[in-house]
């Protein structure tokens, strides 16, 4: 019962919609360096790829303006990248380098970037959730017109953390942006598995919060839905939560066997990879050539080289910085 | 100088710190209309109005959180748990996003976060509401754990608090609110240093929080029998004054430490062990401790005045560590 | 906006009524002499008054069988004696008793018995929640015909533990008879500063479970949403949320000034109490004469008196027994 | 005698539980399907169904009340928390519905729940993930704590963990599932004793869990140098067996502690504290401790390595407390 492929026209200008279509490239070829570079021991520790779901990212992130804020999970390579983090900075955390974004203690679950307004990857289902209502208390009362945007996955709407924090922002009517990627797992376990309620948006719906169920695998729906549901919050209507419908098409991260879902299950679903089914859109539309598509590929390629080449030229950080940071300098004990 | 009760300093506190500082402002439970359970926050609510004081669902996990991200916002925000007890339901985001975002983002975040909360037994109100985990919090790297024993450091220690960058816990014995003591109008307290309450020579008694007031009825005591005691109230749980605490050790060569906690994993082992690690050859006899038992807090009041230290517990402890 | 008081005929024989009358009685008296003695420092700690909402315990108790379990909070006087457990024990409960149903160790909100699965009072909000779930969870497993039913009250709503104990009841369809006493307030919180949804049902709703959204103060209308309930969960319709929409009279607690809500409120839905709209109807119809209430009142009155006695003549626990039940005697270290 | 991996032999004591006894079963996350995170439960759900095998939503707070539940209504559930540091979460529900179930209600109600989890840092799996809380639950009365560090204890264990009446909650360090070990068809381990690993006479090498291998691997190394250092395997956190401590510590007359949790308040601290309260005149030099640092353990390997404890800190801290 999987819908078709995404298709119909894309109403972007062929710069902005080669714009997305780039940002996806790019999270796929660095994601695929990643997991390469996982087999040969030079990235460790837990990777989730984000494969399959970059039309999310790129779609959503996009919608944000540079001032808003982004809180995401684990799986959060994609959203750093859009955001504007370099990949130089991505792949050197996850080689565990000084030059990475978060000095390469945190890897692949904790990038950041203050600059970008990027408040972490948080390993912790759902810690990122109360963190999120936090900012967008914090922007309220300073009177700034900032959007926090959280992505969390659909097994993180099991947590109490979940139901604690929507309550807290609907009731206080907080410029949040509830962003639930729903990849139908969480981990090995299938949402009607998870919820009672499989329907996310009625969930979500219950706590008084405006709800928009999108298809995540279509750019074009995830970025249109995601800029009506920033609009909303930042008019001051309050909390927005938009359920994006999408699938990974990799392991939960590099220890899974994947007992728990077909193989078939997955090959139907890469029917509707996001890639492919917008790059065919745009084709269609004469808004991408297949030289286009393979000079984008190349660009994108090329930028993972330099980040690969980047990681591998960073530096440790050295032993003695080891307790550099548990405090603030001002703080330090 | 004026008399003031612990729970009228804590509200100068915090009343000083949201009239001085428009980022600051206070969250919790019934903070607000109720006037808060322990009614430290009473009439801030009409003096500062709902947004600056403000009352939460029920949702630990979730305010605190908020708390944080508050914080991250640029907002000074004190939280209120109501009780420790409450508190374990927010556990998870004091120590895994408050306690490590500024490590683990390669130092690009601090959570300048103050919460207070209640703490301690003592007033019959049963094993879920008697908790004392002041030790599992001064655990923890990456936050500060104060614990102000005296109306002075009460309406001290909040200010330095606030102006730290990470995160800080305060923790109020409930047994403490209704105790009295001078409050100066210059601040005396720091957020670092331990504070030697009563000097002596012949025993170090090592306490903190509300088993300060037991301590010092103890030295009375043993005074009256020629025990010239020292009572150090540790004030800062995380980091430890440990300087302090040897300074202390070494005069004395005894030592008892005084800890409500339950006595397995209690602080006072923790100070007993830096103790024997770097103190061990000025020690004259064996480290004891007078601690809680390890048993659920009962309700019954002889059976919790069992369960808890008390007076005469310190006073059998320190005649036996002095071999008396 | 308070609803006018209950009225309308009472659909039961007239000792059904009366034992339902009487229990409310009972609850009342014994509570008024808790508030006495604990002005007298016999009781000390914490004291929930349960008086207002009689009608609840009432109604909602008479219709669990013997073989249901009990799960209550803090505010469980109430529950604990429509269920069964004796004057005499609850009372030498609170005065710390080693006669009391716990051994005098629990106090007002620990009241504890096996004998009718009483499963405690609980004073962490929504604590008892989850353990509801699993003694559920436990019954159906062993095929017991069992309904658990849990008490607690609307702030416990806003609670990860109330999510995540419906989700798992609903998602597992579990013999839960969940029973929210909608008193309007949390200690000083009304209901709308702690709920961005209001209207409690809805939110249960959300998770697929049944809901019954009933006047509290009618203990007609309690008991019979009460049986319509239980007799959902035990043909194994999963679970049941029902809302009791009640009123407290006192204080949160013994601690509490009461600033959070005017006089005229408590007064006004006073005239709704459960005890004296009760009475009239069944005055009405013919079901009561004023003797016989006065009979009924004198009667809760003496067993109350009883209890006292029996409660002044128990005795303390030794202090050498402080670390009795720490463990099991098997399991004992 | 057969050799198995410490995975195995824990899957080899759930099976046994399962086949043994109707009223056991497993709930957590991802337990099941998944084949669990560790794949400790793999192939289980197949076997016993999955009513017997559970799998939960993610809702720590929920499923480990609800296993609380299960056991007060007369089952023996095996709740699986996926890691320690998720079990903050379902901190709430442990102790303050699970420990203080039996004593709160005067002896009527116990709670026969076993909760599993693994704990400990070493894959570079970074600071949210990598936490040792083991000292936090070995200090709360009514709940047993074990922590077995051998494929013989991990088989071991379980089954009288299963008997006991009361809560009981098993560590199982993730460095040590891949690790192998002889498993003889009895029953070696109870959950009340401490085990000798290596017996030595100059220093008492005091551990458990996960750095057990480590001052294993410590103790060959000051074997070499000709130190015969005694190695002593706690295995059971709470209560703790310091009777065995005590005598290896009067024997040797010198200690050190390893513990993977944070140096301060760890349970090394708890250790020192009864020596030094019971064996002070026994001691020949302070007692020392080798111990995480205090930070949130970052991911790259070198810093996570320096932060852990490793076999040349503890080499160096014996050879300290031996005046070499
Ligand atoms: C509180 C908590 N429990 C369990 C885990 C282990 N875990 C990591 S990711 C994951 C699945 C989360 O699923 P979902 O929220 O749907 O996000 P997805 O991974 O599918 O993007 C689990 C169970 C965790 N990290 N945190
Ligand atoms: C987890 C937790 N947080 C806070 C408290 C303090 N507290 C005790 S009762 C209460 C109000 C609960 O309100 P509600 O659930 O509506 O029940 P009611 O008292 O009205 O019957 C609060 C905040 C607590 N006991 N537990
Ligand atoms: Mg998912
Ligand atoms: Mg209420």
């Amino acid at each position: 019962m999987i819908a078709p492929p995404p298709a119909g026209p894309v109403p972007y200008e062929k710069d902005y919609a080669l714009a997305l279509l780039a940002d996806m490239l790019r999270i796929r070829r660095m994601e695929e360096k990643c997991a390469q570079a996982y087999g040969e021991g030079k990235i460790r520790g837990f990777l989730h790829l984000y494969i399959g779901e970059e039309a999310v990212a790129a779609g959503a992130v996009r919608a944000l303006k540079p001032e808003d804020n982004i809180v995401a999970t684990y799986r959060e390579h994609g959203h750093a990248l859009v955001r504007g983090v370099t990949m130089n900075s991505i792949m050197a955390e996850m080689y565990g380098k000084r030059e990475g974004c978060s000095r390469g203690r945190g890897g692949s679950m904790h990038l950041f970037d203050a600059g970008v307004r990027l408040y972490g990857g948080n390993a912790i289902v759902g810690g990122g959730l109360p963190v999120a209502v936090g900012l967008a208390l914090a922007a309220r009362m300073q009177d700034e017109a900032r959007v926090t945007a959280c992505f969390f996955g659909e097994g993180a709407m099991a947590e109490g953390a979940f139901h604690e924090s929507i309550n807290l922002a609907a009731l206080w009517r907080l410029p949040v942006l509830f962003c639930c990627e729903n990849n139908l797992y969480a981990m090995g376990t299938a949402l009607d598995r998870s919820e009672s309620q499989t329907d996310l948006c009625v969930k979500a719906a219950s706590y008084g919060v405006q709800t928009l169920k999108v298809d995540g695998q279509d750019v074009v729906a995830v970025h249109e839905a995601a800029q009506e549901a920033a609009r909303a919050v930042r008019a001051g209507g309050g909390p927005f939560f938009v359920e994006f419908q999408t699938y990974r098409f990799r392991a939960h991260s590099m220890f899974d066997a994947e007992l728990y879902r077909a193989k078939s299950e997955v090959e139907e679903w890469k029917k509707r990879g996001p890639l492919h089914t917008f790059s065919a859109r745009l084709k269609a539309e004469g808004k991408l050539t297949e030289e286009a598509f393979l000079a984008l590929d190349h660009e994108a390629n090329a930028e993972v080289e330099r980040a690969v080449a980047f990681a591998e030229a960073g530096s440790w950080e050295p032993v003695e910085d080891l307790l550099l940071d548990v405090h603030s300098p001002e703080g330090r004990p | 100088m004026t008399t003031m009760s612990y729970r009228e300093a804590m509200r100068t506190a915090l009343r000083e710190a949201l009239a001085g500082d428009p980022r600051v402002f206070l969250m919790g439970e019934d903070v607000g209309r109720y006037g808060g359970t322990y009614a430290v926050t009473k009439g801030l609510l009409e003096e500062f109005g709902p947004e600056r004081v403000r009352d939460t669902p029920l949702s630990e996990l979730g305010f605190v959180g908020a708390g944080i991200g508050a914080a991250l916002g640029g907002m000074r925000p004190i939280v209120e748990v109501m009780t420790v007890n409450f508190s374990l339901l927010a556990l998870d985001q004091i120590v895994n996003t408050a306690a490590l975002y500024r490590h683990m983002s390669g130092g690009q975040f601090s959570v300048p976060l103050v919460i207070r909360m209640a703490t301690g037994a003592g007033r019959q109100i049963a094993a879920q509401h008697s908790h004392s985990f002041e030790n599992w919090y001064a655990s923890i790297p990456g936050i500060k754990v104060l614990a102000p024993a005296t109306a002075q450091d009460a309406r001290d220690m909040l200010a330095p608090a606030l102006a730290d960058p990470d995160p800080v816990i305060i923790f109020e014995h409930a047994q403490l609110y209704n105790t009295e003591g001078e409050v100066t109008a210059e601040r005396q307290a720091d957020i670092r240093t331990a504070a030697v309450r009563r000097p002596g020579t012949m025993v170090s008694v090592v306490t903190y929080g509300g088993s300060l007031p037991k301590a010092l009825a103890a030295a009375d005591q043993l005074a009256a029998d020629g025990v010239d005691a020292e009572v150090l109230d540790l004030r800062v749980l995380r980091p430890l004054d440990t300087a302090t605490i040897l300074a202390s050790v070494r005069k004395c060569r005894r030592a008892v430490v005084v800890d409500e906690g339950w006595r397995t994993g209690s602080l006072a082992a923790e100070i007993m062990a830096r103790i024997v690690e770097q103190a061990f050859y000025d020690l004259d006899a064996p480290l004891a401790r007078v601690c809680s038992a390890e048993v659920p807090i009962p309700y019954a009041r002889h059976l919790e005045d069992a369960a808890l230290p008390q007076p005469a517990g310190i006073v059998a402890a320190v005649n036996a560590v002095l071999g008396r």
